[in-house]
């Protein structure tokens, strides 16, 4: 019952505050919205039983994702006030497009019901003996090393690219050069001259 | 001998046509006229041996292999029997004559080589078509004299009129050879072959036989008949595809002797007298063939009696004929048929030269209006003529008891024409009969006018534009215009200032290169009846004669001696009577002619526009014809095909290209949109799976 | 384990060599992106050489999860070719520029390895953090010229509906999850084969597919494509259009039969709608491009439609004749896409408008033959290399009895060959425009010159070796 | 009691919102990536909910990697809109339209 | 290998070929002595392999079969029927070099390596006894024309030069899909067991409906035609000979090789599409030509009331249709292409094609208005000349299947000569009032002898047509045997009347030979 509603409570608040983030015209609210409805989905996977994978969710979206997200729109000197707000023309025909496509999926997957899915082809069954973070590690470092690895590939491109594309060597900056000071003599900075008395230095 | 006959003409055509630029004018006019007079000189003999009954039935020359397709097979081969035999005298006689008067005639033409090679490469391919054994060398023959015929026609090339006719006498003559294909084509269909002599065999065979013909069920025979027939309306100038015959006009005057007269309009009558046994077996297609026949006759006639081009006037006279040769043939005297086809090439060619030989005298001009006596000044020419116009009107003495009559060639041929239709004792040989007699009547009637308007009266040639043309370059000491391309355009104020009368020119008499040709056939006009109506249409000489060569019906022949007395009077009664009225209407009192017209406008335009054929030709087919083109072209092909086809396709894809680039609208959204929508199109086909 | 591992070296060897130029890049700059690129490859021959099967020692690791058999080496060296050949036409291009920096070659590497773990994928997971790689990858490359405006929206653009896909892809992964069991190729085959499609299971195929479909550009997943081809820096058009598309085919080639095979009839409509799709709007879309990048563009998608068809076939044959598509393509669309490198004018900026071309069969006779053989080969028209794969395409269609299908597609072909007429008029009937500017770099010319012959009628002399391993390839699928 | 089923319906809801986020925006760009977000957290109850009813690691080793590879995905895609912000000065939706047809 | 010990056909392949390429690195003046040498070359090796060419010998000569890749082989060979074709290639080919001696003035060596480049696909056409090999030969020839028409044609040339490729080869790739079919049906692509094969009936009305899509369009066939009026106008003169020449004859060569023979009962089926096809194309495209303006254009439709003259002679399923259409072939390449070259002759002159700006040609050009009085009137089917005995053999075909198709078609002979001879008139004949048409001199030598050459050709065909029959004969017979079981029959059947007349009885009761009707 208890898990019923809390069920209810966590769906109801996650697509509110889906709609919200994309209804809202400000985009930090967005965000906003956005790290509720993360919390809540969550919640959910925490009724389902994967603690890591909820708390995984808030650590990695909440806590990066969105953070970054919170970050560029901050960053992004945009004059929110100046956006045109609204929906765009496309919006009874989208309307009836998402709910069409709704509708087919909700009746797609009232097939599982009916369906008879095999269940001795679990790659790794999971056993309630185990933890699930020890569950999830076990197969992590074997079976699925090299998509582990893969994913590794996947942010070190996400990092290689973010590098590439928004690192830029600023004009009117005077970074550290620090070997060049260590490599510094006297000599290099300082010069000895014999100035006759009455005359300018020269410079 | 035959090979040399037939392909003189050839060699000499191709020295004279490729080569006469080289060789120049008198050596090529050499050459064709000597090649023409030897081939002459060697066709009489065989002529005169089937006379005498030393070839028997004749034989057949093979030359090379032509066609071989399947059980089609048509060789080059020379067949000559006794009908071919006619045909080549005929033909070479003529044709050396003419060789030799166009000397003269074309004189002061610039293009002489050309114009003899023509007539040279002409004589060929009739002489092709008469030796043809088989119906495709025939049909080679026919479609050569056709174009022989197209260029002399159009030998003036710069005269549009001349072109116009030459394209016409084509074109006309091709719709008879549409008839004539088919008519081959049915004929190998039928009888597995185009061998004339296993045709005419396995003809009697076909008789009441029936196959399936554009859909319907038809006798045979009668049918490839009729489909032949059309071929020889086309070359003969029947009723209804006769219209290009007095156009031809256009061309020199010994090409009208040779050509429009003589010969090529006479294998029309020589195709049916060679495949007579063919229409022997179908009553319905000899029917019409007579029908054909004598509507010609009689039209041609009542045309003839109102034109004044004398040039026409002979055409029209010609068509005539040919009316009572194809009547003849209808009736089943095809040794009638062939016999006038022989003495009518002798007067007829006779007549044209002379009437050429009075436009020569006369600078061109063609209009009887502006002629008049003529007598006096050019003798030779009116007595020519005159015994060409006894010939063709059948002035002769029949035979009574034992007195051997006398009579000009027509005499002959025409009579018995006339008789054995009267004595076919069938309806239509009655209503044939009928008609040659009012032809007849006609045929006399035109044929004086001619003389009287040519020959008597006074001189009316000043008002003449050709005569003044001649004066003028005379005045002014210019070099004769060539005879090609004169003004035709009437410069009517001119004409009307120079008082009737002579204007001072003197026409003068032809050279001898024109003189002689007329002297022989004037004596071929006035002596061949006499000497040949034996062999032709004797029912034994003529049996012994043509050997099969066509269906001879002995019995009719012999029937036409026992005609009534009144039959063989009427045609000599009604030339009288022709006589007369001509002499009345142009001599005595020269007013009734323009009372005449007067009194019966409509008849006269009736008769001075030929029967409005031309115009009826020109709303029926020429115009629409030129109008489909335009339509097909524009809204056919370029408004329905092009438009729905290859642009109307451009066009889906350009209009298809505004979609996409508007679907491509660089919008994210809309991106997106047609990606879900694919996706929703994909995933809504998985629903209703 | 260790065996495993090894199944993987071309993708450890790339990935190994992608670090050391990454080093590279980290200690000495720009400098050395020339030197980078030939390292770059050199790791391309090197995994090419050492890919399992081509070693003759291919086998399936971690537990399925990677596949290492013919078709994956067929794949992988096709690949390797188009990325370094890719690769190489780049240098020169943006060293004209003065942008080109040592992280290009490092990225490239790493797309490759992600391209390697797709065609390798035994599972959707395989699948999908192979895909992902190469789109991280791709993302960055297309927006590489960062100052460029057009570059940048490519990226974007490039970014949003990839990622849009790869949502829809994983959608689609987590209902075959979910209604087969398993994410192994061969458990949902089995759980398809076992009784019937569900509904959910066709969702899950539907919407897998439609992720893929987005990644070879077929209709209507296409819309990407134009304007990122257009924004995209050209040598970086030229790898999208070539390798990216042909690790994408083969994947959706072996999803399709391994993972799905008891479902081709279901699959199978959608494939043929989208190849027809394809081929016409391919076409009709590409007619009034004026921009030569967009119009090539719209050549691959035209061309992926062919590809599809085969596809369609679902059989031995039809997968051969993927590949052997593929692998033509390749040659033509990096023919056409070195020509269009070389389109500079005068001052040595980069020229993309059709127009420009005008008359090069007299400024430039070399350079367009080359383009209009690449032109006449894309069309399809004997005896030119491009008419032989679309040809083996329509024939496996029509030996799978879908000869209304070959049919129609072949009759879309027509409508393509109209844009590629176009070129070869503005080439050879136009007056000359004003002529380009004498390119210096002699290793593009040789590649030009080196696909030109592969393209001309001489490349059916490959038919006997491209067959044959195109064939054994496919039969790794069977 | 709480099904499988209404775990799908609610990942299936999410999943739709996400759709309809991207293709209805057309202020921001920032909110479209957001929805796309949306969308993989659809993707991921759906695998943990699979994965709990089938009693199978392999959907939450699956969403653990769709959860790494999105925040790699969030930060190129944000690189990206840093450039293009310093290029156009705008991240309206409506102003990203420079290729076209 | 053949009788010959060497591989004549690829030899005659290869020389073309290999000239085409060194052409594009040579001077404008190297590559017109290169290009005629190389085709002179290929005619004396053609002249020399119709020498060799054993009549009555097996039906397929000088086969070369190496096989290539998989089931692709380089295979080939010629029967009769495409060694006729291949010398009138080969004929045709110095004749079109010499046409654009000096009317080609930009990018020479191109050209020539173009028309080179056509002469090896042509040839390869006739030769192929593998069908996609065949195909590609088929196929390729369009990169070389649409070439020629778009880069030397003339104002109009690039709408001419889309339309031309596009058309033809929307036709040509739905032939492709049957030619795939048929292989994976058959298991080979051998054309001579293909020949062999009997694909089931249901099929061949589909597989027939894609080759005509293709034959039809290249033949062109009524309403397909609109290509070549626009092609021919705007092709060089001796893109217009080839086109008219050749190019048109690989849609009746497809027609005899493949849709005859291996689709017998299908194209009985379909014969009165053909033949309904034709008739239309004889009368409307001859009235069309009729009111031309366009010299080029008149001669192009008037190719398209010809070559229809060939369907309905295929088609007629006889012996002597056949053979007709194939001479109509042959005649109609060498007339159709000499008249295209006297248009060319008066073009290079006055650079217009509009009739009505000539007039009274033959004062001036007297040698010229021969020669285009011959191909006149062989154009229109006078006795003597090739064209007769064509025309003449196919309407016979024609009529012995049916007489509403010969009827209808044998009015061509009709139109055919009015437009002819109405061009002949306005060109030839009239006034010569038009002082720069005065002014232009007759042909010269290099016009003179390409025209002779013809026109000697033309004459010997009308006269001697067994020269070009004997090598054909038994290749028809082949052909024949193989649809004799589908031919649907003439329409005439012939019923003896019961009680043949008492007047026919007295000559000998020969029974006539082939009373059974249409076969």
């Amino acid at each position: 019952m208890i898990q019923a509603a809390a069920f209810y409570l966590f769906a109801t608040i996650v697509i509110a505050s889906g709609v919200m983030t994309i209804a809202s015209r400000n985009p930090v609210h967005s965000v906003l919205w956005l790290i509720l409805a993360f919390f809540n989905a969550a919640g959910l996977m925490l009724l389902l039983g994967a603690e890591f994978i909820a708390m995984l969710l808030v650590i990695v979206y909440v806590g990066a994702v969105a953070v970054l997200f919170l970050f560029v729109v901050m960053m992004l000197d945009v004059d929110f006030a100046e956006m045109r707000a609204g929906f765009a023309k496309y919006l009874p025909f989208g309307t009836l497009l998402a709910i069409v496509l709704l509708a087919e999926i909700v009746f797609a997957i009232a097939a599982w019901n009916a369906g008879s899915i095999a269940t001795g082809v679990r790659a790794a069954p999971t056993n309630a003996a185990v933890p699930n973070i020890e569950a999830l590690g076990t197969v992590l470092y074997t079976r699925y090393l090299y998509i582990f690895e893969g994913a590794g590939l996947v942010l070190l491109v996400a990092m290689i690219g973010a590098i590439v594309l928004t690192q830029r060597t600023r004009s009117g900056v005077r970074p550290q050069n620090v070997s060049a000071q260590v490599r510094r003599r006297p000599e290099d900075a300082t010069r000895n001259v014999n100035q006759p008395v009455g005359q300018g230095v020269e410079l | 001998m035959i090979q040399l006959i037939v392909f003189l003409p050839l060699l000499a055509a191709l020295v004279a046509g490729l080569g006469g630029r080289a060789i120049g004018s008198l050596a090529s006019k050499l050459i064709t006229t000597a090649a023409l007079f030897a081939s002459c000189a060697l066709s009489w003999p065989i002529f005169l041996g089937f006379m005498s009954g030393n070839y028997a039935g004749g034989w057949v020359e093979p030359v090379l292999a032509w066609i071989h397709s399947g059980d089609l097979r048509v060789d080059w081969s020379l067949r000559v029997d006794a009908l071919t035999a006619v045909m080549l005298v005929v033909i070479t006689t003529v044709s050396a004559l003419v060789h030799l008067y166009s000397w003269g005639y074309m004189e002061e033409d610039p293009d002489q080589p050309r114009f003899f090679a023509y007539l040279s490469l002409f004589t060929f391919a009739m002489l092709m078509l008469v030796t043809a054994n088989n119906l495709v060398q025939m049909f080679f023959g026919w479609e050569g004299v056709g174009l022989a015929s197209y260029l002399l026609i159009g030998f003036w090339y710069h005269k549009p009129s001349a072109n116009a006719a030459a394209i016409k006498a084509f074109v006309v003559n091709r719709v008879g050879d549409f008839g004539f294909s088919l008519g081959i084509f049915g004929t190998f269909l039928v009888f597995g072959t185009v061998s004339i002599p296993e045709i005419l065999a396995a003809a009697p065979g076909m008789a009441g036989a029936t196959f399936g013909f554009l859909g319907m069920r038809v006798d045979v025979m009668t049918t490839l008949c009729l489909l032949l027939f059309v071929g020889a309306m086309g070359k003969s100038a029947q009723l209804g595809l006769h219209t290009w015959l007095p156009d031809a006009m256009e061309g020199p005057t010994p090409v009208s002797a040779l050509i429009h007269a003589a010969t090529m309009v006479t294998a029309g009558v020589f195709m049916v007298c060679r495949l007579s046994p063919m229409f022997e077996v179908s009553p319905t297609a000899l029917t019409v063939v007579t029908v054909v026949g004598a509507a010609t006759a009689l039209f041609a006639a009542t045309v003839g009696t109102v034109q004044n081009d004398i040039k026409r006037v002979i055409a029209y006279s010609t068509c005539s004929q040919l009316g009572y040769m194809f009547f003849a043939a209808g009736v089943g005297a095809y040794s009638a048929a062939m016999f006038h086809l022989f003495t009518h090439a002798f007067f007829k060619a006779l007549l044209f030269l002379g009437a050429g030989s009075v436009i020569h005298a006369m600078h061109h001009e063609q209009d009887m209006r502006f002629y008049g006596g003529l007598r006096k000044e050019i003798p030779l020419t009116f007595w020519a003529m005159l015994a060409g116009t006894l010939a063709i009107t059948g002035v002769g003495i029949i035979q009574v008891g034992g007195f051997a009559g006398f009579g000009f060639a027509g005499f002959y041929s025409k009579d018995a024409i006339i008789e054995s239709a009267f004595m076919s004792g069938t309806t239509t040989g009655g209503f044939a009969f009928a008609v040659g007699i009012f032809a007849a009547l006609l045929t006399s009637f035109y044929s004086w006018r001619l003389i009287f308007l040519t020959f008597f009266g006074k001189p009316r040639w000043a008002a003449s534009e050709h005569i003044q043309h001649a004066l003028h370059a005379h005045d002014h000491n210019d070099p004769i215009a060539e005879n090609a391309g004169h003004d035709t355009r009437p410069h009517e104020e001119h004409a009307r200032e120079v008082p009737t009368g002579t204007g001072g020119y003197h026409p003068h008499e032809s050279p001898w290169t024109m003189l002689v040709p007329l002297g022989v056939l004037a004596i071929g006009a006035i002596f061949a009846g006499l000497l040949f109506h034996g062999p032709f249409i004797d029912a034994h000489e003529g049996a012994e004669f043509w050997r099969g060569s066509l269906a001879f019906d002995e019995h009719l022949m012999e029937e036409i001696h026992h005609a009534p007395l009144w039959v063989k009077l009427a045609p000599a009664f009604v030339m009288i009577v022709g006589f007369l009225i001509a002499l009345q209407a142009y001599i005595r009192n020269t007013t009734i002619p323009a009372r005449f017209v007067g009194q019966f406008g409509i008849l006269h335009a009736f008769l001075f526009n030929k029967w409005y054929f031309d115009q009826l030709y020109r709303y029926l087919f020429i115009i629409p014809a030129f109008g489909f083109g335009r339509i097909f072209w524009k809204v056919g092909d370029e408004g329905t095909i092009d438009r729905f086809g290859p642009n109307g396709a451009a066009a889906l894809v350009a209009g298809g290209n505004k979609l996409t680039a508007r679907l491509q609208s660089g919008y994210l959204y809309t991106y997106a949109l047609v990606m879900l929508l694919g996706l929703a199109a994909a995933a809504t086909w998985a629903m209703a799976r | 384990m260790g065996e495993s591992l090894f199944f993987t070296l071309p993708e450890i060897v790339l990935t190994l060599g992608s670090l050391f130029l990454l080093m590279l890049a980290a200690f000495m700059g720009d400098r050395v992106s020339r030197l980078a690129t030939w390292l770059a490859v050199g790791f391309f021959v090197i995994a090419a050489l050492v890919t399992p099967e081509i070693i003759g020692r291919g086998g399936v690791g971690f537990d399925g999860l990677y596949i290492a058999d013919s078709f994956a080496a067929f794949s992988k060296i096709l690949i390797y070719i188009a990325a370094a050949a890719a690769l190489v036409a780049a240098t020169s291009w943006f060293a004209r520029d003065g942008t080109f920096r040592t992280e290009y070659p490092v990225l490239i590497l790493l797309s490759a390895v992600g391209m390697g773990m797709m065609v390798s994928a035994g599972d959707l997971l395989t699948l999908y953090v192979g895909l992902e790689l190469l789109s991280l990858s791709s993302y960055v490359l297309a927006s590489f010229q960062r100052r460029d405006v057009r570059s940048a929206e490519a990226g974007l653009k490039y970014f949003v509906l990839g990622a849009l896909a790869s949502g829809i892809l994983l959608y689609g992964i987590s209902l075959l999850y979910g209604f087969t069991g398993s994410t192994l190729f061969g458990q949902i085959n089995l759980a398809l084969g076992r009784d019937g499609v569900s509904t959910g299971e066709l969702f899950g195929i539907v919407f897998v597919l439609a992720g893929i479909a987005f990644k070879v550009s077929a209709v209507p997943f296409h819309m990407w494509t134009p304007d990122v081809y257009e924004g995209a820096p050209t040598p970086v058009t030229a790898y999208f259009a070539s390798a990216p598309k042909v690790a994408a085919m083969c994947l959706m080639a072996r999803v399709a039969i391994e993972g799905m095979g008891p479902a081709t009839f279901e699959w199978r409509q959608i494939v043929i709608f989208s190849a027809l799709a394809s081929t016409i709007l391919g076409g009709v879309a590409a007619i009034n491009q004026r921009n030569i990048k967009r119009l090539l563009a719209y050549s691959s998608i035209n061309n992926v439609g062919f590809a599809l068809i085969g596809l369609a076939a679902a059989t031995r044959e039809g997968i051969a004749s993927v590949l052997f598509y593929m692998a033509v393509y390749v040659v033509m669309t990096i023919g056409s896409f070195l020509c269009v490198l070389r389109m500079r004018d005068e001052t040595g900026r980069p020229v993309e408008t059709i127009a420009s071309l005008s008359g090069l069969s007299r400024t430039r006779p070399g350079l367009a033959a080359a383009l209009a053989m690449f032109m006449f080969s894309l069309a399809g028209i004997p005896p030119l290399f491009g008419f032989w794969p679309k040809f083996l395409v329509f024939n496996a269609a029509v030996e799978a009895d879908l000869t209304w299908l070959a049919a129609v597609g072949i009759a879309t072909s027509v409508i393509g060959a109209y844009y590629y007429l176009k070129i070869i008029k503005t080439m050879y009937f136009d007056e000359p425009a004003p002529a380009f500017e004498p390119s210096r770099d002699r290793i593009e010319g040789v590649l030009i010159v080196l696909a030109a012959l592969f393209i001309s009628p001489l490349g059916y002399f490959s038919i006997p070796y491209i067959d044959a391993a195109a064939q054994n390839a496919a039969g790794a699928l069977f | 009691m709480i099904g499988l089923g209404h775990y799908l319906v609610v990942a299936a809801i999410l999943f739709v919102l996400g759709v309809f986020g991207i293709f209805l925006n057309r202020k921001n760009i920032i909110v479209i990536l957001m929805a796309i977000e949306l969308i993989l957290l659809a993707v991921n109850i759906n695998l943990v909910a699979f994965s709990a009813y089938l009693g199978d690691m392999v959907g939450q080793i699956f969403a653990m990697f769709v959860l790494t590879v999105a925040a790699g995905e969030a930060a190129i895609g944000l690189a990206i809109l840093v450039i293009y912000f310093r290029g156009r000065g705008s991240i309206a939706v409506d102003d990203i339209n420079q290729m076209k047809g | 290998m053949n009788a010959l010990g060497f591989p004549i056909l690829s030899l005659m392949l290869l020389v073309p070929l290999v000239a085409a390429g060194v052409c594009l690195f040579v001077s404008n003046n190297t590559a017109r002595w290169l290009a005629l040498g190389a085709t002179l070359v290929d005619l004396a090796l053609g002249i020399f392999l119709w020498g060799a060419y054993d009549i009555g010998g097996p039906q397929w000569q000088f086969v070369e079969n190496a096989p290539l890749f998989g089931r692709f082989s380089w295979a080939l060979g010629i029967d009769g029927i495409a060694l006729m074709l291949i010398m009138l290639s080969v004929f045709l080919m110095p004749i079109c070099i010499a046409a654009s001696w000096s009317s080609i003035e930009h990018r020479i060596p191109e050209y020539m390596a173009a028309f080179l480049l056509m002469e090896t696909l042509m040839i390869g056409v006739f030769a192929a006894q593998d069908i996609f090999l065949f195909y590609i030969f088929f196929e390729a020839g369009l990169i070389p024309m649409y070439l020629i028409i778009g880069i030397w044609g003339g104002a109009e040339r690039i709408y001419a030069s889309y339309k031309f490729f596009l058309y033809t080869l929307l036709g040509s790739v739905l032939m492709l899909v049957a030619m795939l079919w048929m292989v994976n049906f058959a298991g080979t692509t051998s054309i001579p067991v293909l020949l062999q094969t009997d694909f089931p009936p249901e099929a061949q009305t589909l597989l027939w409906l894609a080759f005509f899509a293709s034959f039809a369009v290249k033949l062109p066939m009524w309403p397909v035609h609109t290509w070549l009026p626009d092609a021919h106008v705007q092709a060089p003169t001796a893109g217009s000979v080839i086109l008219a020449g050749v190019l048109l004859k690989l849609g009746g060569y497809g027609f005899i090789r493949f849709s005859l023979p291996m689709f017998p009962e299908a194209s009985a089926e379909l014969f009165w599409l053909v033949m309904g096809l034709s008739m239309v194309a004889i009368v409307y495209t001859s009235l069309v030509a009729l009111v031309q303006r366009d010299m080029k254009k008149l001669i192009a439709y008037s190719s398209v009331a010809h070559m229809a003259f060939v369907t309905i002679g295929l088609f007629a399923f006889n012996r002597q249709g056949i053979e007709g259409a194939l001479i109509v072939m042959l005649s109609h390449g060498l007339v159709s292409g000499a008249l295209f070259l006297c248009v060319g002759v008066i073009y290079d002159r006055l650079h217009t094609r509009e009739i009505d700006r000539y007039g009274g040609l033959s004062d001036n050009m007297p040698a010229y208005a021969v020669l285009f009085l011959l191909f006149t009137m062989a154009s229109v089917g006078l006795p003597g000349t090739g064209g007769f005995v064509g025309e003449f053999l196919s309407l016979l075909g024609a009529y012995r299947a049916n007489s509403w198709v010969a009827f209808v078609a044998t009015t061509g002979i009709i139109l055919g000569a009015a437009y002819m001879l109405y061009l002949y008139w306005r060109v030839a004949y009239g006034k010569l009032d038009k002082p720069d048409v005065a002014a232009m001199p007759d042909l010269n030598k290099r016009e003179l002898a390409m025209l002779t050459f013809i026109a000697a050709v033309v004459l010997w065909m009308g006269v001697y047509p067994e020269s070009f029959l004997a090598p054909m004969r038994n290749d028809v017979g082949t052909l024949l045997a193989r649809i004799e079981r589908a031919n649907p029959g003439g329409d005439a059947r012939i019923a003896m009347s019961a009680s043949p007349k008492p007047a026919a009885v007295e000559h000998d009761g020969n029974v006539p030979k082939a009373a059974e009707g249409g076969h």
